[in-house]
């Protein structure tokens, strides 16, 4: 925060706060937790020119851009498919910046925008996941039709979420959008208690 | 033989053998001088008007299936006269005089009660909107009553006004507005237009116009064709479907519009009520199941039935809007095919086709425009001219941009 | 009060007590028991009073097809109204009272209606209180009201939980009967990914009530060695106390289970599942049908099966003597499981010549048969007491058996207009097969399947069926032994006979008379039957009477039933609880909230907030001494045009634009020229419907090389992205431009007012000059603030006074706000809400909101020129309509109250001074009005009549609704600077 | 109710905004000054019938693609489902 009575203002670099930065709630069989990315980009393949990005991008990250429903990882984060001519990519390192540096990586066959602040994370884990989330989401989660390295964007109870299963079996990742923060939480939390009971 | 509480004992005392049916079952003649295409409550007001006002002689209503069979007994019973634009206030007030003088018309207690219509609203914007609607019924004669939370808490206390995502701020209301059992207007125009002379024919659908350079002279019908000099095309959902035969498109779409009963209650809501921050309006039939609906599913339809998105929506809306509605239980769902204008407002004129008039275009509108659109086709299939009180019902509006768009959601018939 | 009709066996565990209350009096029942069953085994018959005649009403059923045993469940601050008995677990503590009755169940006032049954025929009401005409509202209406209904709502919030959820299976079973239990066998020995859904809280169905053997076991032993193994399956789902409600497209089922029938319980106490599917079997059995004779309503008749579930499942004697009526064999069972417990059976009257009904016959040794014969009349008022039969026999009994055949359950197969075929070996309608809802088969008794081995053996052909569909082989197992007695019967619909009124309907009071006189009346078809006389139409949905309904119109018109046809199915097949069906969405819960980047900063500032869709709005910041809410906007709207004052605008929709095309497109969505706007300039853009009509205004930036953003109004942010979405992938294909939001990326905070340049000079890294040459009215760029920080700087102004738009990532916006709130001090820096900036607004003359209403063209709001006539471009073409372009139509104007001390409110209409308040001299309305400090008095904008003509003019503001009628000036929309010299400085 | 997203799998149909009939796709792209006929047709008359009837979907809680559905109005069966963009492209083709 910044000091109270300090001199040259311009001096003060300003405090990054993530709207969701405690998230812990924990039951015996499920834990709700904030999980961490650091940036995240859309990545769109300008008119003709998804195969070129698709090349531009293997040789980047040694890794083709995932098909539609599906997320890969990459050294230093993952990409999912978000649209059919559009890509998500997240970065594990912290960079205000992110859309340039891939601008000049991906420039003449992409156009890039920055998106990090409009996403809050959040990871439920645990053997009840399942349980839980087919109270909230309309498709399918269970492991034949929703296997590992899947991602989609769906609906959530009134709202639109991206729901992820990066690895393991009873562990996902939902992305929903920053000012619905506090209603999302809440919703999670509610099901959650409608099955498991109020939490400890 | 006149129905009267005199005429029920006298009945009640001899063996109830006095009774005669409410309407004959004639065979089509092979020609007549008005053909009213469609027997649901449009066309039978329109039958009726015509042989009582205009004292036309060979008139016959064709039904495709069973009398009343349409919207006419698929809807939520409401009528009222509260709309924004002078061409539709004028209208659904003349509607709503002639409804006060049903049962003395036509000797039939269709039970019209006017308990009185709320709309809430819940921001300042939408306040202002229903001012300038309020003013808009007082200029046409209609009543229109502003009510302040406080006098709406009196009148309503069963409403969410302390937990609410959407806090109630007041209510427009019409004391006159309420509601009607809705299949005793379909017997009950049914009745009288029969006893005027009017043939009504059921189970003769209309398969084909028999057309000679733009004129039309007989209509080919599943029970032999019938000649007429003016045939009067009154559909509903179906008016796509049965000018197609004539060779004309419309700007209409027809939807699903889905409304549901519960059970049974003791009385609890007064009269109709309208949810300003959500897709839910419900009144309280005089048998006392709960009567409510929402809005259209969205997708062009003719299956007169609709998929639980939108149930969920409108209970959602009714547990917001009154919470205490959570333990009443659905007992039935229906729907109608609502005839769903490009502007939300109805079309009643001549077509390109002489001899075809054309009455559609009725959006949510329908039942409580029954009267006024009997007398006002009935007016126009008579005189050849538009009845004042719905002079803007023009069929060339569009392209002439002179759209009457209550909701302002312009030319996609599923956001009226 | 020890349970007097308690007989031995049965599936109640009499080691677990349950105490209940029932009409303030205290009785137990058991572990297993449903509240009938318990007051039965009470001897409590009489449990209500039907709709019209109030006559007494007993327990009827054993199901969910119960029309008469409906109660009121009841706790300390709510009720549950028309809660059938019969399907009610019982738990400890359940308090139940009787509905529709006053002052008491045995002593009910309007029971009186029944002696003027004659008056009450069906209709009577179309016919009467018609005189005179005042009475109908004020007299009849109301005692008519007050007398209908039957339970009553709690008017107090419903304190339970609700829940939904959304399964998806490979194969559906509805029902956990005999069929339901074996399909699932085979299914779930295969491997396939099954959910079997019950009603009831036990699996077996009719099995539960019969007395017969399976595979050599007791038929609830073999259930329940079948229920364990399927238990144990991992992919197979048990779902009891959960009934398949509705069918809807692509095969998406919707059910309702009730996890408690506790009231206020902990957690939810229903919910709704939404069931995705592959294949259904649907095994729901068959309902028995009674018949229609004299006096049949009194308590003590029941449904034979009703009466052998209750003796055989629950060990209930409901009867010390009992009389047989039955049209088929399976009323004879009743007969024999009463007699095997030690109940005396008086007589079995069977409809059929001897010969017919010899073979089950055979099986009867000691109880009188009357064979040919009927029942035309029963004896007694609150209990059966004798009956008459057609032959002149009178047996005193004080219970009837009932059977009039069985109606196979096909509900959910009719939902979607389906007609289904009568079948007259089985005298019961079934289920047509070519027109079933896509994937589903129909198994045992719901399609008139009735002995047991046949039924499990069509269960296995259906459940091998699906099994081929979905390429395995079909199972190897062996059909378990089972009861092999072939249904033999003969359809029976009502005793002629009788001089009695003979109820069809139980609880709506419909007897075969009422259906005479509808027919009489010229109601042929069996729609205007069912609407005229109200048969099938109570809380039961005419289960046990709209088949017998439509037997007696055919007789009645002497058709076949064929040719009567039935009335339409409608969801839900089981009434379902409003509150369950609005899930979790309850209260404040009804929607989700969406809260500013700056929303925690403007709760500690006591921002008052106000909805604006989604969103949460800080409208104005009241001081601790102001007393009205006018008081603290008219400081915001001075301080800010005097100082500087700082407001969050993130809410508007914000849409990042690029690509070769971008510009070209935005001149395609844009009435106005978007390809001739220079880089790091905005432009003010107006998008159009295609009717022409506009649809919103915005900002378009264009912030760098084929980079481009869009602002769009708050509450069209959604409808503008999908529809630019449809131009850019419909409509223009060909072009190179991509959409995404980036509303909530950015943080966008509006400081307005002569020091806001001061201001943000320290805020703002010093490599950017921010001067009024250097940065003009309407530039825009990507800069940095507070050493380092990335920023967007936008010179926009709504408010008109000389103003910056800061945008930053979101994760600074906090840290940012009170930086800024920090530094403004030295400024007079003030918040400023929603309400302030409405204020401002309409001083500008800018059209928000209410003017852009959606009926309003770019040439009613003063800004026709915009409307490009050089290029093609959504609504261009169809915004040159004659309507459209009339003279006559309305016009964006100024208005002002004469005097300036009078409120004029919007929503007015606008007449001139002298003329009528009639539609045809209505010459507008007034859109938004506000107090302007700036001109110390009301003003408003309004669209009037050829409105530019008036300007200078004196007109009346009307507003009947709230009796103003005030005198106004119209002016030019443009009260405050209007040459917007301020927001050039 | 559910529509099979080509992409995506069956979806449920609350993910999707109905637009109405596939006709708007073809928009008079050369407008002479006088085509206010023509435009007019295009925007406000409908074939509405009762049986096969394409449609326009937007995926709004999904990829945000508009889809072409074919569906029957009286049964509400959904026999064909494609993306907008793709069925244009091989409009043009043809």
């Amino acid at each position: 925060m910044i000091p109270k009575g300090s001199g040259y203002v311009n001096k003060e670099k300003l405090n990054s706060a993530l709207s969701l930065d405690h998230l812990n709630l924990q039951w015996p069989a499920l834990s709700i937790t904030q999980s961490s990315f650091k940036e995240i980009c859309s990545i769109n393949a300008s008119l003709d020119k998804q195969l070129d990005l698709n090349e531009r991008f293997k040789e980047e990250y040694g890794i083709s851009l995932p098909a539609p429903g599906k997320m890969v990882n990459h050294s230093t984060g993952s990409v999912f498919w978000v649209s059919p001519s559009q890509w998500f990519v997240t970065s594990n390192e912290c960079n205000p910046y992110f859309d340039q540096l891939l601008t000049k990586k991906f420039n003449d066959v992409s156009t890039v925008t920055l998106q990090t602040d409009a996403w809050i994370s959040i990871k439920i884990e645990g053997p009840a996941s399942l349980d839980v989330l087919e109270r909230l989401i309309k498709i399918d989660l269970s492991e034949r039709n929703f296997p590992s390295g899947s991602a989609t964007r769906t609906g959530c109870s009134h709202m639109t979420i991206f729901i992820q299963k990066p690895h393991q079996e009873d562990c996902f990742i939902i992305l929903g959008a920053r000012s619905y923060t506090k209603s999302l939480v809440h919703t999670i939390t509610q099901a959650t208690e409608n099955i498991l009971g109020k939490k400890e | 033989m006149a129905y009267s509480a005199i005429k029920v004992i006298k009945e009640a005392l001899t063996g109830h053998r006095g009774w005669k049916p409410l309407w004959r079952r004639p065979e089509p003649k092979s020609e007549y001088d008005i053909i009213v295409i469609g027997g649901g409550g449009h066309g039978l007001a329109t039958a009726y008007y015509l042989a009582s006002e205009y004292k036309n002689k060979k008139i016959a209503v064709l039904e495709k299936g069973w009398l009343g069979g349409g919207n006419i007994g698929r809807n939520t019973t409401i009528f009222r006269s509260n709309y924004l634009l002078h061409e539709n206030e004028m209208f659904y007030e003349m509607s709503l005089k002639l409804w006060e003088q049903f049962e003395q018309d036509l000797n039939y207690n269709a039970m019209i009660s006017q308990r009185g219509v709320i709309n809430l609203f819940h921001s300042d914007a939408q306040r202002d909107a229903y001012v300038r609607r309020g003013n808009s019924m007082l200029i046409n004669g209609a009543d229109a009553i502003l009510l302040n939370e406080a006098k709406l808490r009196e009148k309503c206390p069963f409403l969410n006004y302390d937990n609410a995502r959407f806090p109630i701020q007041g209510g427009l209301w019409q004391p006159r507005g309420g509601t009607i059992r809705h299949d005793a207007v379909a017997w009950g125009y049914a009745r009288a237009a029969d006893r005027l002379g009017v043939d009504i024919i059921e189970n003769c659908e209309v398969t084909g116009f028999d057309i000679q350079n733009a004129k039309c002279n007989a209509v080919r019908t599943s029970r032999g064709t019938i000649k007429a000099k003016k045939f009067g095309v009154a559909v509903a959902g179906s008016s796509s479907a049965v000018m197609e035969n004539a060779g004309l498109r419309l700007p209409i779409e027809s939807h699903v519009l889905q409304a549901f009963v519960s059970e049974g209650l003791k009385p609890i809501i007064p009269g109709v009520i309208t949810f300003g921050a959500g897709h839910f309006y419900i009144s309280q039939s005089d048998k006392g199941g709960l009567v409510f609906g929402g809005d259209i599913d969205g997708y062009n339809s003719y299956a007169q039935r609709g998929n639980m998105a939108v149930v969920e929506d409108v209970c959602e809306g009714g547990m917001a809007l009154m919470p205490m509605i959570g333990k009443a239980r659905l007992l039935r769902m229906w729907g109608g095919v609502m005839d769903m204008s490009m502007d939300g407002s109805p079309i009643i004129d001549r077509t390109p086709i002489k001899g075809i008039y054309f009455n559609g275009g009725w959006c949510y509108g329908g039942f409580k425009a029954t009267p006024a659109s009997g007398k006002c086709f009935a007016h126009l299939l008579a005189t050849d001219e538009h009845h004042p009180n719905a002079s803007a019902y023009l069929l060339n509006r569009f392209e002439k941009g002179y759209m009457i768009d209550e909701k302002g959601m312009g030319a996609q018939p599923n956001l009226h | 009060m020890t349970q007097k009709n308690r007989i031995d066996g049965g599936l109640i565990d009499r080691n677990i007590p349950l105490n209940f209350t029932f009409d303030g009096k205290k009785y137990s029942g058991f572990h297993g028991d449903t509240l009938a069953s318990a007051l039965l085994a009470n001897g409590i018959n009489l449990v209500g009073r039907s709709f019209k005649y109030h006559r007494p009403r007993g327990i009827f059923t054993s199901d969910s097809s119960e029309p008469n045993a409906l109660v009121e469940l009841i706790n300390e601050d709510t009720k549950e109204p028309n809660s059938r008995s019969t399907t009610i677990q019982l738990f400890d503590g359940l308090t139940a009272q009787s509905q529709n009755c006053w002052p008491s169940l045995k002593y009910d006032i309007q029971s009186i209606n029944d002696c003027f049954a004659p008056l009450l025929t069906a209709g009577f009401y179309y016919k009467t209180f018609m005189w005179p005409k005042s009475f109908w509202e004020r007299v009849y209406e109301p005692l008519i009201r007050r007398a209908a209904g039957l339970g009553e709502l709690a008017p107090s919030t419903d304190p339970d939980h609700y829940d939904r959820g959304y399964r998806h299976c490979d194969l559906l079973i509805i029902g956990g009967g005999a069929a339901g239990l074996m399909a699932g066998l085979v299914a779930g020995r295969e491997g396939l990914n099954t959910i079997l859904v019950e009603e009831d809280f036990l699996f077996g169905g009719r099995l539960l009530g019969e007395n017969e053997e399976i595979d050599g076991l007791q038929c609830h032993d073999w259930v329940a060695n079948t229920v364990k193994e399927l238990e144990a399956m991992p992919h197979v789902r048990l779902m009891p106390k959960t009934a398949v409600f509705g069918v809807f497209d692509q095969k998406t089922y919707f059910a309702i289970e009730r996890l408690s029938d506790q009231i206020n319980s902990v957690g939810p106490r229903q919910m709704i599942w939404e069931i995705n599917t592959k294949h259904i079997i649907l095994a729901s059995g068959a309902t028995e049908r009674h018949i229609a004779f004299g006096n049949n309503d009194r308590p003590g008749v029941m449904l034979a099966s009703a009466m052998r579930d209750y003796t055989n499942r629950f060990a209930v004697r409901t009867a010390s003597r009992v009389a047989v009526f039955t049209s088929n064999d399976s009323g004879w069972l009743t007969a024999r499981d009463l007699n095997q417990k030690g109940i005396e059976v008086a007589a079995i009257i069977d409809i059929r010549k001897k010969e017919e009904h010899q073979e089950i016959a055979k099986k009867n040794t000691q109880i009188p048969i009357y064979s040919e014969d009927q029942i035309i009349k029963v004896h007694g008022h609150n209990r059966v007491k004798a009956i008459s039969l057609l032959n002149g026999a009178k047996i005193s009994v004080d219970s009837i058996a009932v059977s009039g055949g069985w109606n196979p359950s096909i509900h959910l197969t009719c939902q979607h207009r389906q007609r289904p075929i009568w079948n007259e070996v089985i005298s019961g309608f079934i289920a047509n097969e070519a027109e079933l809802p896509s994937g589903m088969k129909v198994a045992g008794a719901a399609k008139g399947i009735y002995a047991t081995n046949l039924v499990l053996q069509d269960a296995m052909n259906q459940a091998n069926a699906v099994l081929s569909e979905l390429g395995h082989a079909p199972t190897k197992m062996m059909i378990p032994s089972a009861n092999d007695d072939t249904y033999r019967g003969k359809t029976f619909w009502s005793v002629r006979e009788t001089k009695q009124r003979a109820w069809v309907d139980f609880q709506n009071d419909v007897t075969t008379k009422d259906i005479r006189l509808a027919v009489q009346e010229g109601f042929y078809s069996v729609e205007h039957v069912k609407r005229y006389t109200t048969l099938g139409m109570a809380t039961d949905q005419g289960k046990t009477s709209s088949v017998i309904g439509i037997g007696i119109i055919a007789e009645t018109m002497n058709k076949s039933i064929e040719e009567t046809g039935t009335t339409i199915f409608r969801a839900p097949y089981i009434p379902v609880a409003i509150g369950a069906l609005s899930g979790p969405h309850s209260g404040k819960n009804f929607r989700p909230t969406r809260e500013t980047p700056s929303h925690p900063f403007a709760v500690e500032q006591k921002a008052q907030f106000v909805e604006s869709g989604a969103w949460l709005r800080s409208q104005y910041f009241p001081h601790a001494n102001e007393l009205h809410w006018q008081e603290s906007v008219n400081r915001e709207v001075l301080a800010t045009r005097n100082n500087v004052g700082i407001t969050d605008v993130s809410t508007l929709g914000k849409i990042d634009v690029q690509g070769t095309d971008a510009a070209a497109f935005l001149d395609k969505v844009y009435c106005n020229t978007i390809t001739t706007l220079n880089m790091n300039r905005c432009r003010y853009g107006i998008m159009l419907r295609e009717d022409g009509i506009v649809m919103d205004d915005g900002t378009v930036a264009h912030l760098a090389k084929n980079h481009f953003i869009v602002t769009t109004t708050t509450a069209n942010a959604v409808q503008v992205y999908r529809h630019m979405e449809f131009c850019r992938q419909c409509l223009w294909p060909e072009m190179d431009v991509a959409l995404i939001s980036i509303t909530e990326q950015w943080a966008q905070y509006a400081i307005a007012g002569p020091k806001s340049r001061h201001l943000l000079e320290k805020i703002i890294d010093n490599d950017h000059d921010i001067s009024n040459s250097n940065f003009p009215y309407m530039a825009c760029d990507e800069i940095s603030i507070c050493n380092g920080i990335r920023a967007r700087l936008f010179r926009l102004s709504f408010s008109g006074e000389m103003a910056y738009e800061l945008a930053v990532p979101a994760r600074y916006s906090d840290a940012l706000i009170r930086h800024i709130h920090e530094i403004g001090k030295t400024f007079d820096l003030t918040p400023y809400g929603t309400e302030a900036l409405g204020v401002m607004r309409i001083e500008k003359g800018h059209a928000a909101g209410n003017e852009l209403n959606g009926q309003t063209t770019a040439g009613d709001l003063g800004l026709g020129k915009m409307v490009s006539k050089k290029k093609d471009s959504i609504g261009s073409i169809l915004s040159e309509r004659e309507g459209l372009v009339d003279p006559m139509r309305h016009i964006l104007v100024g208005v002002m109250p004469c005097d300036p001390q009078q409120k004029i409110s919007s929503g007015s209409h606008i007449f001139a001074s002298k003329s009528a308040c009639t539609p045809s001299n209505d010459l507008g309305y007034i859109t938004s009005v506000a107090y302007s400090p700036m001109s110390n008095s009301y003003i408003g904008l309004a669209m009037i009549k050829n409105g530019t003509n008036h300007i200078g003019g004196k007109l009346r503001a009307v507003n009947l609704l709230q009796n103003q009628d005030i005198d106004i000036e119209v002016t030019s929309p443009h009260f405050y600077d209007p040459k917007g010299e301020r927001l050039r400085e | 109710m559910k529509i099979n997203h080509p992409l995506l799998g069956p979806r449920n149909a609350s993910e999707f905004t109905i637009l109405g009939d596939a006709k708007l796709l073809q928009r008079p792209n050369t407008p002479e000054r006088d085509q206010a006929r023509v435009f007019y047709e295009y925007l406000y008359l409908r074939d509405n019938p009762i049986g096969q009837h394409q449609e326009l979907w937007f995926h709004e809680q999904g990829d945000r693609s508009w889809l072409i559905v074919s569906r029957d109005t009286l049964t509400h069966e959904i026999n064909n489902v494609e993306l907008a963009s793709k069925v244009i492209k091989k409009g043009q083709t043809q």
